[in-house]
């Protein structure tokens, strides 16, 4: 084991644990900071993996937009209640379900990993320079990227359509 | 008043036609047979139809005349007693629908046709006892007596099937022929026969309707419930009695039937304090009488009775409708003394109640004393009965003579003498009382004639004929004596006045069986054979909440299903990979 | 190094993500959980890339797609969720469908 | 013929309905009247004898399945199909009025049609279509036509009926698999077909205990619903068991069954109606007796056996359908069938109605010398005879339930005829005798209940020819 999959192990444990604080958290704002730090920790799995332009994308996007949003969204869907008391079940009651589905879910998709790809290595490549993937992205891929934007436009103005109030609809 | 005479001429054509054709055969030795029915292709009987067939032996020939003659005198009788009565043209008429009906019993060889007939006469009983359906008796004794009648008569209609599937002919002619040849299932169809005819007939124990049906109008009383229907039941039994002559049973059971009817009839005849009702229960004893004759073997006998019967009770109950009109009731208690005012309902009436008692010269002596003679005979015991229920039917008919010729010398003297005792609301008879009119006092005299001319040529039995004229002369000078004394002859002991409590069983248990029965059914079909479609209507219920329970509207729920869902699926394609 | 380390990491984000997705009462971490799903994804994609190396860089490319297709998601979604909680006051997947 | 006399209703009813806002009433009732007797004349022209099918029509239809468009009519179909008819006319005529709504004489045509068409059919799918095209357009007569809980009791007939019919298609596939056609003639249900065939005709006829569906029913429709539902509809069971079930070869499995609960079906009605209070309930359950007769027949599996069942099918449908008629006739007056709300003495307040309702309801008693009788005395001539299949304790239980059922019956009818016809008369503002119409109608139908009973043959030697095996 070298120092890269010690680092990744490392990380991958500060995701994997983050993450179930994130999703487990009574804090809403709490599970909202966890993510963050979830996120940051694919972003350096990205990393590792040589896959800088990916990392930096994820940096800006998911930590950077994504959960801000998420946290205004958060605040502005206060309840009364929440506040009132803090002991209010933020789990469903079908909770147990969903754990065992989410164990089996792990479980399973790690065994088939393990069982199809279990002595394969990544070579240490630079894969992922912004000019590699610049390239591909608008040789073989730009078709694609352009019907993402017009993907990203509509779901912009569909957001601006849904969160405008009633009153000025 | 036309109108009314209208009818009545309907009802004279019609006895005309009957007399025309029933006349010449009164002499006649010989059967004449119209036409004969077939048997069916397949050697069973064919199914039934209702073909014309005719037979004419000169006992139908004179019930025939008998028939239509009371038939037209009641018509002429009608005109006078209830000539006022708004619905006289329904009353008529289905007094003419009787009478067609009453000649397709008697003369129809056909047993569907008989049984038609059969039953259009109870229906046409049914309509005339209920003819003042204003008044609750009328209309409960129309009832009873349909129902009675109705049910017995299923006897007779499965003895037809039995004779049918017997002999395979549905054709009587054809069916005694037939039983010469190989009588077979005699036990099964008398006793059938017995059960329709214990019906019509008023016998012990489904006699309770005919006392019941005299709140009917009393010409009515005098033609069906007299004369002709109840008769036909006797009728019947002679009819068909070469089917059963063989069965030891059979006319055991009918001689028993008998004799309790003959003599509890007389007694309770006895006790009435209605002069109609007591003559109604007088008919179901002598009827009794009729059907003894015919379960010793001598049907002739029981026939010829009839007919005396048909006359005398017929005027019986006519001389009772006129004393009825003139003292508006027909409780002895308003009667008395009405021999003066009345002379010629007496005198008729008189020879009625002679006819009853059974005293010479009368007609109803000499048949009466050809029955006594018929019972005499059996008791030798090889006629089909034994000799010892033959003895105990001789008794029991002598029994019933003296008692009949009591209590007929009873009525009389109640009704007619006493000067008064008892007669009308104030103690003297009222001047409204007097005689009927001629349309009513003539059929009376009419039957009175026919009561002594149809002794004519009677046979005359001097042994018992002796016997149950001294008999019969006992009574009434035994009735005699004691009101000469003073008597009010009101002798009647408490079961006697209640009828032996027979009616129960008929006006209260077997009615409330049959209410409680079906306010059960009624229930029960709601409560419990309804249960399967509400079963299915709430099983459906049930299935439709439990998928709506997947439809709980909640987005998670949908979500883990169909995480489920997936990995199951997942699952499942490994394991089978 | 081990292709497996990303792949399990993957994995187990999945699964915490479902997890998430189907336990969380409130809408907003509903949508999270759906982030961290997309991001095990995300992860996968890298890592095959990097183990096979085509030309076109399949993988990255799709992730970054991915990853596009996620902010368009969580924007939309969480208008969604405003607009749904303007209308009911209440963000609790368990109340909205009463 | 027949295809002319089955298009000819159809047509008319469908233009009605279709056409209900601009067809004056009087107009459409008198069309309807016209059609039902095109229909009726031709249903009478048609006949050639008893021997083999008469008015033949043979067509190409569904290929793939083997079902081809076969009509005509046998010994046994065409008493019905004349009785339908003529009943259809009737309730035409009956609905010569100012307030008939177009489309219930439209929809009593169609219904009178498809009824014909299960009559008339000769292939078994054919005549299941016809079967289930009868019962929406009745469901409408019930449901918008109909008073009190007309909804529920529609809804509930339809539910009852479809059932069975579910369970009938699934008989005659199997049928016709074994017998690898679908003509009549070829069917050879087995023993699992026939219990299923006889629970699907079971639940029209009705035999108790699948008969709760029908005095609902029949005391919610209005008039023409109750004439047709009891003369037409409740004769499609009964043609179904005579058809289907009489000639099979499995008919042991259920004659049993069949014999004991239709004649236990004739106390069992006859003691609920006498507890009756509603006039048209009562005579709904006097029908499930009547019934009870014709399904007593059938189990017996004989030559008598088919003629009772034939003739108490047509003479019910006379004499019940006078009865609802003469009910109709009340209800029109009073606003209500029941008994003691119309009150007593209607022989002075409305003497001709009050005669044909007793002599109506005395031919429902079995009164020899009027319709009702011969169907039950040949059904209890066909249960002594025991016929093929029972056994002798068997048929002679259903004979002594049977005659049972005859007193009872009895007992129900003199008891109605207390309550309405005889009594002190409480006279009453809407007391009017007979319409014109309401005559014609009704004497139509004692005429034709008198005819049958002093003329037996008539019917009876149609169908006696049937022993030669026309359809066995």
């Amino acid at each position: 084991m070298n120092a890269t999959e010690v680092v990744f192990v490392v990380l991958s444990v500060l995701a994997a644990g983050s993450a179930l604080l994130a999703m487990t958290s009574r804090q809403l704002v709490h599970a909202a900071l966890w993510l963050v730090v979830t996120l940051g920790a694919v972003a350096g799995c990205f990393v590792l993996m040589t896959a800088e332009f990916i990392a930096w994308v994820q940096v800006l996007v998911y930590v950077g937009a994504v959960v801000v949003l998420v946290i205004f969204a958060l605040m502005l869907t206060r309840q009364g209640r929440e506040q009132g008391s803090g002991t209010t079940a933020e789990v469903t009651g079908n909770r147990w379900i969903a754990a065992v589905l989410g164990v089996v879910a792990a479980v399973g998709l790690g065994a088939t990993t393990i069982a199809g790809f279990g002595g394969e290595r990544i070579e240490g490549r630079r894969i992922g320079t912004a000019a590699s993937i610049g390239d591909a992205l608008f040789t073989d891929w730009v078709l694609p990227f352009e019907i993402l934007s017009g993907v990203l436009l509509a779901a912009l103005v569909g957001a601006i359509v849904l969160s405008r109030s009633g009153s000025d609809r | 008043m036309i109108r009314r005479w209208g009818y009545v001429g309907i009802t004279a054509v019609l006895a005309v036609v009957v007399a025309i054709w029933a006349v010449p055969e009164l002499g006649r030795d010989t059967v004449t047979f119209v036409t004969i029915g077939q048997t069916g292709p397949d050697g069973g009987p064919p199914l039934p139809s209702l073909s014309p067939d005719l037979l004419i032996y000169p006992g139908t020939a004179q019930i025939l005349l008998l028939a239509v003659g009371v038939g037209l005198l009641v018509q002429i009788y009608s005109t006078a007693y209830l000539g006022h009565h708004p619905r006289y043209r329904s009353y008529a008429l289905v007094i003419v629908l009787f009478l067609i009906a009453m000649i397709a019993v008697v003369g129809t060889t056909n047993l569907w046709v008989l049984l038609v007939g059969w039953e259009v006469m109870g229906l046409c009983s049914y309509l005339l006892i209920g003819h003042e359906w204003e008044s609750p008796v009328a209309r409960a004794g129309a009832a009873k007596a349909f129902l009675v009648t109705r049910i017995a008569d299923l006897g007779l209609v499965m003895a037809i099937i039995v004779i049918g599937e017997t002999y395979g002919t549905y054709d009587i002619v054809g069916a005694q022929v037939a039983q010469s040849e190989q009588p077979r299932h005699a036990t099964l169809i008398g006793l059938l026969v017995l059960v329709a005819v214990v019906g019509k007939s008023a016998q012990f124990p489904l006699h309770t309707w005919l006392p019941d049906a005299m709140p009917g109008p009393t010409p009515i009383t005098a033609l069906i419930h007299a004369a002709t229907m109840v008769a036909a039941g006797v009728y019947l039994a002679a009819r068909l009695f070469q089917l059963y002559a063989d069965s030891q049973v059979v006319l055991t059971a009918m001689a028993v039937v008998a004799a309790i009817t003959m003599l509890m009839g007389a007694l309770f005849a006895w006790v009435q304090t209605d002069l109609k009702r007591a003559l109604a229960w007088s008919t179901v004893s002598q009827l009794a009488l009729m059907l003894a004759a015919v379960a010793v073997g001598d049907p002739e006998a029981g026939t010829d009775h009839l007919l005396a019967h048909g006359v005398f009770k017929a005027l019986l109950f006519l001389g009772c409708g006129c004393v009825m009109l003139a003292v508006g009731s027909s409780a002895l208690s308003s009667m008395g003394g009405l021999r003066r005012r009345m002379p010629v309902t007496f005198w008729t009436m008189t020879a009625g109640f002679a006819a009853l008692a059974g005293l010479v010269p009368t007609a109803g002596f000499f048949t009466k004393d050809s029955v006594l003679h018929a019972i005499e005979r059996a008791t030798d015991g090889d006629r089909g009965l034994a000799a010892g229920t033959a003895w105990v039917l001789l008794v029991v008919a002598l029994v019933t003579t003296f008692v009949t010729a009591a209590y007929a010398t009873r009525l009389w003297v109640l009704t007619f003498f006493g000067a008064g005792h008892g007669a009308g609301p104030h103690g003297t008879l009222g001047q409204d009382v007097r005689e009927a009119p001629l349309a009513m006092a003539g059929p009376l005299v009419v039957l009175a004639v026919a009561t002594f001319a149809l002794s004519v040529g009677q046979p005359l039995h001097l042994g018992t004929g002796l016997l149950s004229t001294v008999i019969a002369v006992a009574g009434v000078a035994a009735v005699l004596v004691a009101a000469r004394r003073g008597s009010t002859l009101a002798w009647a002991p408490r079961p006697l006045a209640a009828e032996l409590w027979l009616d129960r069983p008929f006006s209260r248990w077997i009615l409330a069986l049959g209410t409680g029965a079906s306010r059960v059914v009624v229930e029960l079909d709601r409560e419990v054979v309804d249960v399967y479609p509400r079963g299915g209507e709430s099983l459906a219920a049930t299935i439709s909440r439990g998928l709506g329970l997947a439809q709980s509207r909640n987005v998670q729920r949908y979500a883990t299903v169909l995480a489920v869902g997936v990995v199951m699926l997942v699952v499942i394609g490994v394991v089978v990979s | 190094m081990s292709l497996l380390y990303p792949l399990l990491l993957s994995s187990a984000l999945f699964g915490i993500g479902l997890y998430g997705v189907l336990a969380r009462r409130n809408a907003v971490l509903m949508l999270l959980g759906v982030e961290l799903m997309l991001n095990a994804v995300n992860l996968n994609l890298v890592a095959f890339d990097a183990w096979f190396a085509d030309r076109m860089h399949t993988g990255q490319v799709l992730t970054l797609f991915t990853i596009a297709l996620a902010a368009a998601e969580i924007g939309l979604g969480l208008a969604i969720v405003l607009a749904l909680f303007r209308a009911v006051r209440t963000v609790d997947v368990d109340e909205v469908g009463r | 013929m027949i295809v002319v006399a089955l298009a000819v209703p159809f047509a008319v009813g469908v233009l009605l309905v279709l056409a209900r806002r601009f067809v004056p009433s009087r107009v459409a009732a008198w069309a309807g009247a016209a059609a039902m007797a095109v229909t009726l004349a031709l249903y009478a022209l048609v006949w050639e004898g008893s021997e083999g099918v008469s008015g033949r029509v043979d067509a190409p239809w569904i290929e793939p399945l083997g079902a081809r468009l076969q009509l005509g009519v046998t010994a046994v179909s065409w008493p019905f199909a004349l009785m339908t008819a003529f009943i259809g006319l009737l309730c035409c005529l009956w609905l010569v009025a100012d307030d008939t709504a177009p489309a219930l004489v439209g929809l009593v045509l169609v219904v009178s049609a498809s009824a014909l068409g299960v009559f008339s059919s000769l292939d078994a799918l054919l005549l299941f279509v016809f079967f289930e095209l009868a019962l929406i357009p009745m469901w409408f007569v019930i449901a918008l036509w109909g008073t009190g809980d007309a909804r529920r009791a529609a809804t509930r007939f339809l539910l009852f009926t479809v059932t069975g019919s579910a369970l009938l298609l699934v008989g005659i596939v199997i049928g016709a698999v074994r017998g690898g056609s679908l003509e009549l003639i070829d069917i050879r249900p087995d023993a699992v077909a026939v219990v299923l065939i006889t629970l699907g005709f079971a639940v029209k006829t009705p035999i108790v205990p699948l008969h709760t569906w029908l005095p609902d029913a029949h005391s919610a429709a209005p008039t023409v619903g109750s004439v047709l539902l009891a003369s037409v509809f409740l004769k499609l069971g009964t043609y179904g068991l005579l058809v289907f079930v009489e000639p099979s070869d499995h008919i042991g499995v259920v004659a049993p069954y069949l014999a004991v609960t239709g004649a236990f079906g004739i106390v069992w009605s006859a003691l609920a109606c006498y507890a009756q209070d509603d006039l048209k309930r009562l005579i709904a359950y006097s029908s499930i007796g009547h019934m009870g007769f014709v399904v007593l027949a059938v189990a017996t599996r004989s030559d008598v056996g088919v003629a009772a069942a034939v003739f108490g099918s047509v003479a019910h449908g006379v004499v019940t359908g006078l009865l609802f008629f003469a009910a109709g006739s009340m209800k029109d007056r009073y606003g209500t069938t029941s008994m003691t709300r119309i009150g007593r003495g209607l022989y002075a307040r409305t003497p001709w109605l009050a005669v044909t309702f007793v002599l109506a309801a005395v031919a429902t008693l079995g009164l020899p010398g009027l319709a009702g009788f011969w169907g039950e005395v040949l059904s209890l001539r066909a249960a002594y005879d025991v016929g093929e299949v029972l056994s002798r304790p068997v048929a002679w239980t259903g004979l002594g339930l049977a005659l049972l059922g005859i007193a009872l019956t009895t007992a129900y009818v003199v008891r109605a005829v207390r309550l309405l016809a005889q009594g002190e008369p409480v006279p009453s503002d809407a007391d009017r005798d007979l319409e014109v119409r309401e005559a014609v109608v009704m004497g139509a139908l004692v005429a034709a209940v008198v005819v049958l009973g002093l003329a037996p043959q008539l019917l009876l030697d149609v169908v006696q020819p049937l022993s030669a095996g026309v359809l066995r």
